[in-house]
């Protein structure tokens, strides 16, 4: 295995990745772990570039590195957190849960590991963009519709719970 | 009307009654309890029919019945699950039984003092429950029907019982879930392998010479049906539901359950462990000749320190079971048809007993026998036949506890004798503890001055009187029971090799 | 062409995705659990985004895909914070333990 | 006559069903039910002994119940023994109840016993006409029912109470030997009929063990019934019942029924030389043993009651010597002369109402009639010459001494000894002395107690003569006709028997004249003698206590270990196998706190669980 360029890129954006992951995990203070996501996403955008997917890498940064996380930094700030008083639960279940997680990634691993897919010719990173729209509006356009409502209705939905009640409930 | 709708009608006839009560409104109590027992006649006087229909030389075929219920296909093989009705000896005997004792039992459900209009559906539920177990020919229906005596006995016990009523029923339903489900699985093993659950068929195909089961599955299934039979009799140690039971319940139930319910163990040994795997069976007969020993003497010696009637009776029941399973075990002519008729006998005796603890506790509010004494000043009627109950009960000749008793020790006088004799211990500590609880109630001074005219009267005379007679009447001519069971009897020995 | 195998990203994949649920079942802050399974899909989108590429028939349609999963997760995100207000208002926590009424 | 004689137990049933019907209606006119029905039952035997005195023996079978292959069989049979046995039963009933007339007079639970005595009487009547073994156990236990009634007539009294469950389960278990003892036999022979029985034994179709083994738990059946020792502590406290009763069943009739039992089977028994032994031995140890504690009880029916016991373990002394005609000779006479001892003790309790002889005394010219006829009894029981105990005595005497068995003769002598003294102490001390002073009021009994008296008195005195060594053994000749296996219809004893007989009886008489009756041997005499002894006589050699201390406490202690078990064990593991379940879902409930995240990672887990293992096993790749 030869050190590409290519390859040194990809450790390093994992590397990011799962230590934010970590960081996520390990962290005590909300705004920090969320900072820590940060990295995450951004790696992750990384990654998708890697995979010749470059829209979906600015999508990736546009959304999640911005929208979402400011959105959950405004849920933490609105609902005045215990910032570090974080309890853990009890150490049995981390076990417990822990094991389950290992098991399962061992399971898939397993399955993972042998996976040797030869490399297609592909022309993805050509004209990314381009592909995309045409797709999008070509052969998906109705689930692009679809999504499109599914958007309006969560927006509604969201303004109606977030909504504070008038009246004092009933 | 052909003879072969007669069954079906016979067993759900109660179920009319329980669609007329369901448009009643549940404070007409008095016309609830009269279409309560009105709804019991019919079956009592299709089954009495049946009876006499035999007993004139005709055959009991005339009367089965099949239909095609369920079908579907299995791997490889097609399953039919028919709806069949019919009768031999035996089930004659217990179908005459139980529409004799549901009768005396609406009779005795007099004494209920509330909810009657549910009392009396969950009641005649129960009677269909306990008609169609006898009657059906099909393993998967049998099943059914015994599910359905499962369900409305647990709310009986459970509304309208004694103090513990919540606790006895549930040890009940548990007990005797537990049971039916190791019932299913033998069921359905036996379906699964053999493609019918037409007891003839079966007997047939499991006892062929290309059996498709092999003789140690055989022997696992026959161990799980007397498991499940086992909690029903009961068979020590499976016993401590049935006492809580006897306990709590209101006695017309307990009529119900220790004259019939607990007979549903000992049929089912009869017809299906028996009568399916007749070779097993063989094996195992002296190990439960043993366990009816034990039953017989460990019952008996229990009954004869207990404190309260109920109880005695409820380990007297123990014991007594102990002779069915003694008859059964002893795997011979005589000693089957010893538990036949101790498990008719024990039948009407035990109803008979409850049914004046019944009166007995509707008059002073206690069955503890130290309460009671002297009561043979006060109701010298019902002290009277309790008397004579408890002298059926231990086997004097000239009542049907003794015909039963008697066969069923020689029975197993023929091949166990040594066993047989520690048996006989059982009748003498069975005089001992009736004797005990029944002088201990009736004799002596009476214990404070009943008020009144107390003993018996008006309806009350029905069950006491009737029970009395077929006890009597059994006794003395005991081929009313014999001579229905000849058929039946031969076949059964016939499958158990002569 | 590539020098990185596939399994290299699925890999990956599978440990932010095991990360994610890890903290989803762990974590006692709402907004974590949010955010953790919003890490979650995002593994799922790598995968979706890797066979896209390294697939038996590469295709654009798993990046489209992928675009698809991202917006859902942004509405879903929106729509469980606005149930995370909403619950913050009457019962003044965002604690996970004290959300038991299913138990009651 | 003979062809239909299974109509005479129908008069007694015929009695109790109408008593137990109408009772309440007729009140004291039920007495007139009960005694004309027996009449006529009376009459009917006296009919059918006299047919069968030329007749053949007859019997007559119809199928009761159907087994299988077996075919079990009720019917009637009237052979010799039958006959008389029919004849003594009905008698003594039928004047038991008319004494009854005038003994209950007043008790307004006359229907009911009316109804019991008819209940009893059909039972000892369909006994003694049975055919069979089954037969005769089954109207062996209703005896023993109608006994069990009569002990606890007075129900309210807690010792008629005990007295009745002691009578009843002592005897049960006499007959459960008997039900084994007749089942084994069953299996040997496949009838339960006597023809058959004896027929098996004659030609040797059972083995000598088997004879042995089922003659003796037969004879068990005996003990129990007849109070023989070690059951025979019931009969004594039977004695709570009404006089009457004991003077029909309780002397007369039911405990004489062991004593038929062994005669009707005596081929069976006469098969086995350990059998006979046995039984031998049994009876003179009973004979004596009873005997002496019924020297110094106080009871007067007590006292009669010990002397019943004796008297029975003389018949069964007979038979067990072989002596078939002996025993039932003697057991025809005891049941004349002990039936009038007891109406006359009845009478006596009738007139004083007390039963302690220590108060009664000077009583002879008060009881005119009773008086006289008790002293006939008295002397008819203690073997004085001419009267009917003398010859039934002495021929079973004579069959012990042919016996070959010196001690158990020795035995029986002394046992006649006891007889005569503690019958005369009895006759002393109610009849003679000084009449006391509460005893004003006294006066004799009604007619209708004093007839059946003066019956019994006259059979008494002559019912001797049937059997007699001077005039022709008439009765042993009968009973043996044709049947070789009997044993001989007389045993010729030494003459010096006899003599010996009256001489000891007459000892006894004067023994107890000396200190009973003229005084002028101290009282203290003999109790001073022995202190000790005279304690453990009094206290009936303990038995009771004995038999309380060991078997009643044994029973009780194993109910309640098994208590224990039933509650500890049998339970206990319900218990545990319920507490399992029930921590088990605990533990389960535990893990539904209504936490969605709990869930999850439950359900997570769970899927983690199932892949890891497909994974491992394989199945997730093919």
């Amino acid at each position: 295995m030869t050190f590409s360029g290519e390859f040194i890129a990809f450790m390093l954006l994992a590397l990011a990745a799962v230590i934010g992951g970590v960081l996520l995990l390990n962290l005590t203070n909300v705004v920090h772990m969320i900072i820590a996501l940060v990295f995450t996403f951004v790696s992750i955008a990384g990654i998708y570039i890697l995979l010749s997917a470059e829209f979906i890498a600015g999508a990736q940064i546009l959304i999640y590195s911005g929208a979402i996380t400011i959105i959950m930094l405004f849920g933490i700030m609105l609902t005045k957190h215990n910032d570090t008083s974080e309890g853990k639960p009890s150490l049995w279940r981390r076990l417990f849960l822990l094991l389950g997680v290992l098991g399962f990634a061992f399971a898939v691993y397993i399955g993972i590991y042998n996976l040797d897919l030869a490399p297609q010719t592909n022309h993805l990173h050509e004209n990314n963009t381009l592909q995309i729209g045409k797709a999008l509006y070509s052969k998906h356009i109705i689930p692009f519709e679809l999504t499109s409502v599914l958007l309006l209705v969560a927006l509604v939905g969201s303004i109606i719970l977030a909504k504070k009640d008038e009246k004092g409930g009933e | 009307m052909s003879l072969s709708s007669v069954l079906s009608i016979l067993v759900f006839s109660p179920l009319l009654g329980v669609t007329v009560l369901a448009f009643m409104k549940n404070t007409q109590e008095k016309a609830i309890k009269i279409v309560g027992l009105l709804a019991t006649l019919p079956a009592l006087l299709l089954a009495l029919a049946c009876y006499f229909h035999y007993q004139a030389g005709k055959d009991l075929g005339d009367f089965s019945v099949k239909a095609n219920w369920i079908n579907f296909v299995g791997d490889k093989k097609y399953f039919h699950v028919a709806y069949e009705l019919g009768l031999n000896g035996l089930s004659l005997i217990m179908v005459v039984l139980t529409a004799i004792i549901a009768t005396l039992a609406a009779v005795a459900s007099m004494h209920i003092k509330k909810e009657w209009k549910g009392y009396f559906m969950l009641f005649l539920l129960l009677e269909t429950g306990m008609l169609g177990v006898f009657t059906s020919l099909n393993l998967i229906l049998f099943f059914i029907f015994f599910e359905v005596t499962l369900v409305p006995m647990f709310f009986l016990i459970g509304k309208w019982g004694y103090f513990e009523k919540e606790k006895a029923a549930f040890s009940f339903l548990i007990y005797n879930g537990l049971g039916s489900a190791i019932l299913l699985i033998v069921i359905m093993v036996l379906f699964a392998k053999t493609g019918t659950s037409n007891i003839h068929d079966l007997q047939q195909i499991v006892n062929a010479a290309k059996s498709p089961l092999s003789g140690s599955v055989k022997m696992g299934l026959l161990i799980a049906l007397l498991i499940a039979f086992g909690v029903k009799l009961p068979i020590f140690p499976l016993h401590s539901w049935m006492l809580r039971v006897h306990v709590q319940a209101p006695p017309s139930i307990v009529m119900i359950h220790s004259g019939i319910l607990l007979k549903i163990g000992a049929f089912g040994l009869i017809r299906f462990a028996m009568g399916i795997f007749p070779e097993q069976f063989k094996d195992v007969a002296g190990v439960l000749a043993f366990l009816g020993v034990i039953n017989l003497l460990y019952g008996a010696f229990l009954a004869f320190i207990q404190k309260d009637f109920k109880m005695v009776l409820a380990y007297s029941s123990i014991s007594h079971m102990g002779i069915v399973l003694i008859g059964i075990g002893a795997l011979n002519a005589t000693g089957i048809q010893g538990a036949i008729f101790q498990v008719v006998s024990h039948g009407l005796i035990s109803a008979l007993l409850f049914f004046l603890v019944g009166v007995f506790y509707e008059r002073t509010d206690t069955s503890l026998i130290e309460n009671l004494g002297g009561l043979a000043k006060g109701m010298p009627l019902a002290a009277g036949f309790l008397l004579a109950g408890a002298m059926a009960s231990l086997g004097l000749p000239g009542m049907s506890g003794f015909v039963s008793e008697f066969m069923a020790f020689l029975g197993l006088f023929k091949d166990m004798p040594v066993l047989a004799a520690v048996g006989t211990i059982g009748i003498i500590m069975t005089a001992a503890y009736l004797l005990r609880a029944v002088l201990g109630m009736t004799f002596g001074q009476a214990h404070r001055e009943f008020a009144g005219t107390m003993d018996l009267k008006g309806a009350e005379f029905v069950p006491v009187l009737t029970l009395m007679f077929l006890i009597v009447l059994i006794g003395v001519y005991p081929s009313v029971l014999s001579s229905p069971l000849k058929t039946a009897l031969e076949t059964i020995m016939l499958g158990l090799g002569g | 062409m590539s020098s990185i195998p596939a399994s290299a990203f699925l890999a990956l994949a599978l440990i932010l995705f095991c990360i994610g649920l890890y903290g989803a079942l762990s974590k006692r802050n709402t907004v974590i659990v949010l955010i953790s399974i919003e890490l979650m899909l995002n593994a799922v989108n790598i995968n979706l985004v890797t066979f896209s590429k390294y697939g038996i028939k590469p295709s654009i349609t798993g990046q489209i895909f992928a675009l698809f999963a991202i917006t859902v997760a942004a509405a879903e995100a929106a729509v469980g914070l606005a149930i995370l207000i909403a619950l913050y208002r009457n019962r003044k926590t965002v604690n996970i333990d004290e959300m038991d009424t299913m138990k009651h | 006559m003979m062809e239909t004689a299974w109509i005479i137990p129908l008069f007694p049933l015929l009695s109790f069903l109408i008593l137990l019907l109408f009772g309440r209606r007729l009140k004291e006119a039920s007495a007139f039910v009960g005694i004309l029905l027996t009449l006529a039952s009376l009459v009917y035997s006296i009919l059918v002994l006299f047919e069968r005195f030329t007749a053949p023996t007859y019997k007559s079978e119809a199928a009761w119940l159907n087994i299988g292959d077996l075919h079990l069989t009720a019917g009637f049979e009237v052979n010799q023994l039958n006959a008389l046995m029919l004849v003594i039963v009905s008698l003594v009933s039928c004047l038991v109840h008319t004494y009854s007339k005038g003994y209950m007079h007043g008790d307004e639970r006359i229907p009911v016993f009316y109804a019991y005595l008819g209940l009893f009487t059909f039972a000892m009547q369909g006994l003694v006409l049975s055919p069979n073994l089954l037969q005769t156990y089954i109207f062996w236990e209703l005896v023993g029912v109608g006994s069990f009634l009569l002990i606890g007539f007075y129900f309210y009294k807690e010792e008629a109470k005990a007295a009745a469950k002691k009578a009843f389960i002592m005897t049960r278990i006499g007959d459960v030997g008997l039900l084994i003892g007749m089942i084994l036999l069953f299996w040997q022979t496949n009838s339960f009929e006597y023809d058959e029985i004896f027929k098996a034994v004659r030609e040797g179709a059972i083995s000598q063990g088997w004879i042995t083994l089922t003659a003796l738990l037969i004879f068990v059946g005996a003990v129990g019934k007849s109070g023989q020792f070690p059951l025979h502590t019931w009969l004594p406290d039977a004695m709570e019942g009404p006089t009457p009763v004991s003077a029909l069943i309780h002397a007369a009739t039911m405990v004489a029924a062991g004593v038929y039992l062994v005669a009707a089977l005596f081929p069976l028994f006469a098969a086995s030389k350990t059998a006979l032994l046995t039984i031998a031995i049994i009876g003179a140890f009973t004979a004596i043993f009873a005997a002496s504690i019924g020297l110094v009880q106080t009871d007067i029916k007590r006292v009669l009651a010990y002397s019943t016991v004796s008297q029975l373990g003389y018949m069964m002394l007979a038979l067990g010597s072989a002596g078939y005609v002996a025993g039932v000779f003697h057991l025809m006479t005891h049941a004349f002369f002990k039936a009038l001892l007891f109406l006359a003790a009845g009478s006596v309790i009738h007139a004083v109402h007390t039963q302690n002889i220590e108060e009664m005394g000077g009583l002879w010219k008060k009881l005119r009639l009773t008086g006289p006829l008790f002293l006939i009894g008295t002397l008819a029981i203690s073997g004085v010459p001419l009267l009917s105990g003398f010859f039934s005595k002495d021929e079973i005497l004579a069959a012990a001494w042919e016996g070959g068995h010196p001690i158990l003769f020795l035995l029986a002598v002394i046992a006649a000894f006891f007889t005569a003294f503690y019958m005369f102490r009895l006759f002393f001390m109610v009849f003679t002395g000084e009449a006391r002073s509460e005893m004003k009021h006294v006066h004799e009994s009604p007619g209708v107690m004093t007839l059946p008296m003066i019956v019994l008195g006259v059979l008494a005195v002559i019912s001797g003569y049937v059997n007699t060594p001077w005039f022709g053994t008439f009765l042993g000749d009968w009973l043996t006709k044709g049947n070789d296996s009997l044993g001989h219809s007389h045993v010729e004893g030494p003459g010096w028997i006899m003599i010996v007989a009256t001489l000891v009886s007459l000892a006894g008489i004067f023994l107890a004249w000396l200190i009973y009756g003229k005084k002028s041997l101290s009282r203290d005499w003999l109790s001073g003698r022995g202190g000790a002894l005279h304690t453990i006589l009094y206290n009936k050699y303990y038995i009771d206590e004995f038999y309380q201390l060991t078997i009643v406490s044994l029973t009780k202690g194993m109910s309640y270990f098994l208590r224990f078990i039933d509650l500890f064990l049998v339970e206990g593991i319900v218990k545990g196998v319920a507490g399992f379940v029930q921590g088990l879902g605990k533990t389960g409930s535990k893990v539904q706190n209504g936490q969605v995240q709990t869930y999850g990672a439950m359900a997570f887990v769970g899927l983690a669980v199932l892949v890891v293992i497909f994974a491992l096993t394989g199945g997730y790749l093919k």
